[in-house]
């Protein structure tokens, strides 16, 4: 790796010295930093189709689905987060992190949200990190994911929780999509207290933004089924199909 | 010198492909004017004319697009491999005429067009000018939200025939009383359960965060609204009494 | 020398309204931090938690409030005839305070959180620190939007609450149950009633161009809102058992 | 020196139309200044008072409009063929006067405010300053917004007048009971007949890519708002038995 | 109907217009294409070519300008009073016009192009299509930016024509070696003397805060450009030994 | 009603704080357009016009100005301790005029304008209305820019004035040559003390990350540039043979 | 790859059919999307070491420093742009322009500045594209880069060429300098013509906003050498050292 | 509920990393004053104080800033492994400190301060709390600035000390008069070579597109500064006797 530049190579010169050492560290931390850009990416798509997978829910599939889901996302995390785990082991868990905060935020949000049709309860940090422990090498430093990058990525979730509300409310599924309008609501409360102590708190203002649009779409889309559903109970009686009101009728 | 003769090449190459792009689009140009023929023909069916007499004026359109879209293949047949090169003018005029044919196939068929069947339809040959799967897919979309439409104004709505108002409480589209077509009366049951299958179809798919994945989730919301059509209808019990002639209806045509 | 005297002056006399700035941006920032912890608080409405235990959550915060104001104001007396030279470090945070004040005490009263009110409140004497019009102005729009999400969650059913699930779908709101205050159930009409009037009150002003103008164009759709949800209601008669008894109701308690 | 000598003429000219620039964003303001006035007085409307009443409030700003307008040609006389260098300092608060007049026009006749009828109204002589047609188009759409809140407001919700609120359900307008005009009492169906007719002849223009075309866009959503109110209506049979007792039916109840 | 053969109006003047402002269009596209010839060809001075030879070259877009200013006039005669409602489609080339050729005037004459020889250079008639004012001045704003870069570039060796190199370090321009016009040689000192006129005269000027206010100030960076790059020729003596037979040279000419 | 009653004084206060602002702004206009002459009659030093002369001219405002400060005083004392509330109305124009005044002050004696000298020459009365001294700060910054430029043009260059055209490149400054004032013939020395001390008395301020700092690193340039102008005389022994004759020297010149 | 979603899966179902195919088309068109990504990421990080490479020139190294970025230049070509190239093959050239373009145009960018360094003159669209086509299949048709690319490489080497001239000026070589100032003023001349007529032109005509900077502060640079340099023309007599007068005297 | 629990200590966690980083940014602080006073300490040299003496003055801050380091560092060891999550913090005040440093190094030994070093200098353990290489970096390239700036003014210009001006045009740098020291009176050609060698050695770098690779562009224009000095130097014949006397003293140093 050292360089023919100029003049005799003989004699000693420890300003090259000393560069072609600063040239070798700075060419190997780009290195590292593009294959952590790499495995960031596969992450990210590779989650991305987790979650789409868990959009495919339904009534009558659900466990199905989300076992497909749980399968695929923990493919996510033995094929490709373990890039990550790897190159990371040890150091530069936070110099390197814009490399691979894309990724890891999209695999939170789909973790978190396999977890949340499954159990209705959040996944917490330290569950992910208990199961990236197995991918490293146990003599040195595990990575770990940092709160910012959890939080970053449960910030995202809403805007799928949103999604799946939707989904649900058309199902016929009110109750699960209140469920997901109160466990919305909850992430949205607390986190309008943590996230003006975050470390760089503009990424997460913008997504505290979106997030509230994403919060008064579900409340929205609550409201009206609400009420429309309200004004059928006198015609319809007692309380026998009072939750199906809504969905795919069962005439067929 | 060879720096200016290649900046010159450039130039006519750049020039070649800028007047071929003019005539791409002067092609677009009259695409959106007939497909915006067709869509006003089709709005007849909101004043409720029956709909034969309507797809049947729409359709003349159809020849003209074929026309149309086999002068776009001509034209990209000059510069081989760069269909996707030009793509961008002809993408949304495209995704406008899928809908509608796809509106139009439903109407007639109460099935989706597929996209081998809307590329027939064009008369396109995939093999040198096919339709684009995502303009395709974006077109299926527009038509979810052409359908909702159709289904309020065509099933309630009907301002301009002022002379039969008494008759329109009863709820029944318009079109049903002058012409009884199998599977026309229970609309709303028939647009619900098509919108839900296609829902399921749709999220088969992998998407990126791009137009079509807005497109799609713009599709749940028309979803909601036909289920509120829907259930607008049940509660009051009014397709109740349809309905048992409506499944019939079906079974004997089906 | 002369000039560096006047600089070594001119240092002292920066360092010291640097650090003036320094005090009154730390108060300002607790501050935020009391409001992040009132609108916190004030959250849990949504979740049908009853409105006096969340009210006296909330108001926990005001002792600390008042507090800290009074320290704004002796930091202020340290320099008179300054206060909107340093204005801009607090006016943002009063906004919010005047915002989550007048929604409280709508909660309360129904009425709008009056100017003196809110000094009064905050304990601010007018003559030595005031609050600003604009500011209070700028608080009352930003609360109207707030006005418009507790409307649409309240009147939901709110599954979390499991025990009363069976009445909520009668359509009132989730704490009427748990305590029937006069003047509580028939909340889409109030709300309406009120903004419409702080509406018509804010038209009376001359806006400049400028945040106030943008806020309040902010409330027309606040407004429009509330129409929409009120229209939902009545169409669909559900307002109207509810009002008989909510007109006797409301006379009861004025 | 001729460089100088330019120059100075130049500081002439640019002071004349600057001055006059002044003078015409002065009457401007004044324009702008009674169309609020005249605005206020038509939101009476939303409070249930009688239209005559409220229009001849209304109109007693025209005369002063027109005499602004007159102010307006006096001073673009003095620069012949001018007209559209200025043009953008009375634009949009022209367009705001189309809207109100067009709303009142169609108030009283259930029409359209024609181009020439409110060139008319405003005294304005086509031949020397006439009302550019795209501020009069863009104007019409403004007013389809306006039409759109009328109705709702109107219709079914009357916050302010308690005394009547057992009635309100009835879901009859406030208005009607206290005057009853023929054609008001099918409000929504005139105006979504309206509204589809100016839709249609609207689709008929070829607009560009601007301004006009954006407005026109958002008349589609005023349009479809409409359908839905009168979907609403005439699913739950509300409109039916109204229809059919016709104006008898309300002068009984009142 | 009178609404819809207003319509029908509107449909025929909208297309009219319509059709106007594509001619128009499609004339500033070809004053554009003409103009970036020019601006090429000028930008051979930067290679040293004589400067007749360059100005040869450019002005032979000239009469193609004239052609198409004559075609926007003829075009416009059709809506008499209408040029600053279509204004906007020609401004921006416009400018760019008159920059150029206020430039090659510099270099022909070395005094500034006025308006009214502007207007000449291009065949325009002022009664019936002038030129703009404020097109102009902001044209020559524009040169200035021009003027400078020229400055730099012309001040300094030019490595691709080897012919003369030796005794290009003598500082000279590279084109007074071809051939001495009186007047070239001390071109910082010509050229500062012109800006610094322009600047004042322009400084008469009662700008408002808009475009050609911001252009202005560009200006004053170009001149504090040539400031520097006199004062760097100045202080290092070169221009001394020309300007003894500088003034000469130039009092020869006046 | 109460709310009706406080929107109603909101309105009054509101008025009152619009009118007076428009009264501020209208002293301002004046103020800036006071500036704007002394700063032509002051450009006229670059064009080697006796600086008594041109000092002269350009103090003639200064009475004015003082004239317009009292009056924006008196309008201040209608709303005693709300001077930073309006500030933003005045202070660029402000700083403008302290730059002016410090330039001025610079010319005549060499030395700094202090912040209390410029409030004197002003007429202001600190402890009613006087000078911010961040606005105090800002204008000297601009100075220094003046400053600059003016070492510059007048140093060496003087395109104008072609009479003396030969001497000049003796690189004596222009106005030498009529005027001997002590201390003006080693002009870049002095200008370069000058800035040196005005810079490490600037550093000597904490300062926050505004705009005054800013301007400051602004500053941070103009002494760059000047220490290079003072290199370039120095290393040409320019200033040398100036420096041992001094005054002298001059004398026998001229 | 079939999904077993709801209801029975022996119906025959043409709507799910056809979107098992638009599915599997569109899983497809993304992995290939990303692996285009990634060989472009590649080819971009390894075009911008040659650039550094050429950077390294001096009066002295000229041909050895070449040599070394035209020998790293042809590694990247054969690792990197050959995995472009055979994503690419056959078609598709223009539907995922996007995902190779800024790798393609950082390659333009390397190959253009050296031989630039190398013979004076610009290297054509031709002769690159020449050097594409051994890495093809010969049965396909072969992936060419198309002008605009090459046009947009055009554009930002510009950027190079104007720090290359001050290093240039900095070792001595005026000639080159100037050499390098004509270069870049005719580049640009050509381009004003001709962007504006490219399909899209947005991204070229920002491009050339900061050519012109460039451009700019070239003449700058050379017009400030020469006028420095005029003056010690007559100190210093005859010709001798006229163009060694800046740069690193050779008295050691 | 274990969601509250968690974000409950989240915002423990998150309070702590904040109060951390308050005593960061309260270290960064001192650093920052530190470096203040050290750069007004090496300023001296530009008043021609002997360069020991202003060494050693300038040293007297080492050891504060070796104590400021350890107090990060001990901070630091307090959440292991998040070096770089607070880098920011520290980031822009160490790039200074390596500047100042590398800048003293060099007036005491000519040669560069490495990065171990500069480790060295300021106490650091680099297995702990490490200097980042890329701020080392930085901190060089601003380095260069400082040399340029410090070749143009100790060399040629000492404006405070007017008694000695007689001398300065002998462009002898000040100190050199006073006191001799090997390797300082070429100053000139040695900063050249050292930049030259600097610039070579930052040439093996690759660098990404970002803030050092734009330092390391700016660099290339203090070469070409040191550069133009030193041949105004060497064109002179000034630097020429020096040399001959430079290059002993030189030799004999080495
Ligand atoms: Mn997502
Ligand atoms: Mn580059």
């Amino acid at each position: 790796r050292t360089l023919t530049t100029n003049s005799a190579a003989s004699d000693p010169n420890p300003m090259k010295d000393a560069f072609s050492k600063y040239a070798a560290y700075l060419n190997d931390l780009n290195d590292k930093r593009e294959r952590l850009v790499k495995a960031s990416r596969d992450v990210t798509m590779n989650s991305k189709k987790v979650i789409f997978q868990v959009h495919r829910i339904s009534k009558h599939n659900k466990d199905e689905v989300l076992e497909k889901a749980e399968k695929d996302l923990a493919a996510v995390m033995e094929q490709h987060m373990s890039r990550v785990v790897k190159e990371l082991q040890g150091t530069d868990f936070w110099k390197l992190r814009r490399a691979y905060t894309p990724g890891v935020q999209e695999y939170i949000e789909a973790a978190t949200l396999c977890n949340f049709c499954k159990t209705g309860a959040l996944l917490n940090l330290d569950e992910i990190n208990a199961s990236l422990l197995p991918l490293s090498d146990p003599s040195v430093e595990p990575m770990q994911i940092n709160v910012l990058d959890y939080l970053l990525g449960l910030a995202d979730l809403t805007g799928e929780l949103m999604r799946l509300a939707m989904g649900r409310i058309s199902d016929g599924e009110l109750e699960f999509a209140q469920k997901i309008c109160s466990f919305v609501r909850e992430i949205y409360r607390e986190l309008t207290l943590i996230a003006p102590k975050m470390d760089d708190s503009s990424d997460m203002k913008s997504k505290m933004d979106v997030m509230l649009q994403s919060v008064k779409k579900i409340e929205n889309a609550c409201f009206s089924v609400h009420v429309r559903g309200s004004e059928y109970v006198p015609f319809l009686g007692s309380d026998d199909t009072s939750f199906s009101l809504l969905g795919m009728p069962e005439i067929e | 010198q060879s720096l200016e003769k290649q900046f010159d090449e450039f130039r006519h190459q750049l020039q070649d492909s800028g007047s071929l792009r003019e005539r791409i689009r002067s092609v677009s140009l009259e695409i959106e004017s007939a497909t915006r023929l067709m869509q006003s023909s089709l709005l007849l069916i909101h004043q409720s004319r029956p709909i034969p007499e309507v797809l049947e004026k729409a359709k003349g359109q159809i020849d003209l697009l074929k026309e149309l879209y086999s002068k776009l293949a001509e034209i990209m047949r000059e510069c081989p491999g760069q269909y996707y090169r030009y793509h961008g003018d002809w993408r949304s005029e495209t995704q406008t005429v899928v809908s509608l044919l796809a509106f139009m196939h439903w109407l007639e068929t109460g099935n989706l067009l597929l996209h081998a069947e809307a590329e027939e339809k064009l008369g396109l040959n995939p093999s040198e000018f096919g339709l684009d799967i995502e303009d395709y897919l974006i077109g299926i979309c527009f038509m979810s939200n052409d359908l909702v439409r159709y289904l309020l104004v065509i099933y309630y709505i009907c301002p301009v025939c002022e002379e039969n108002e008494n008759e329109l409480h009863t709820l029944q589209p318009r079109y049903v009383v002058n012409q009884v077509t199998a599977g026309d009366y229970d609309c709303p049951r028939k647009v619900l359960k098509f919108l839900t299958d296609l829902h399921v179809a749709f999220r088969m798919l992998n998407l990126r965060n791009d137009f079509l994945r807005k497109k799609f989730d713009g599709m749940k919301y028309d979803l909601r609204r036909v289920e509120e059509v829907y259930y607008d209808v049940k509660i009051r019990g009014l397709a109740a009494n349809v309905d048992s002639t409506g499944e019939q209806g079906e079974r004997e045509q089906s």
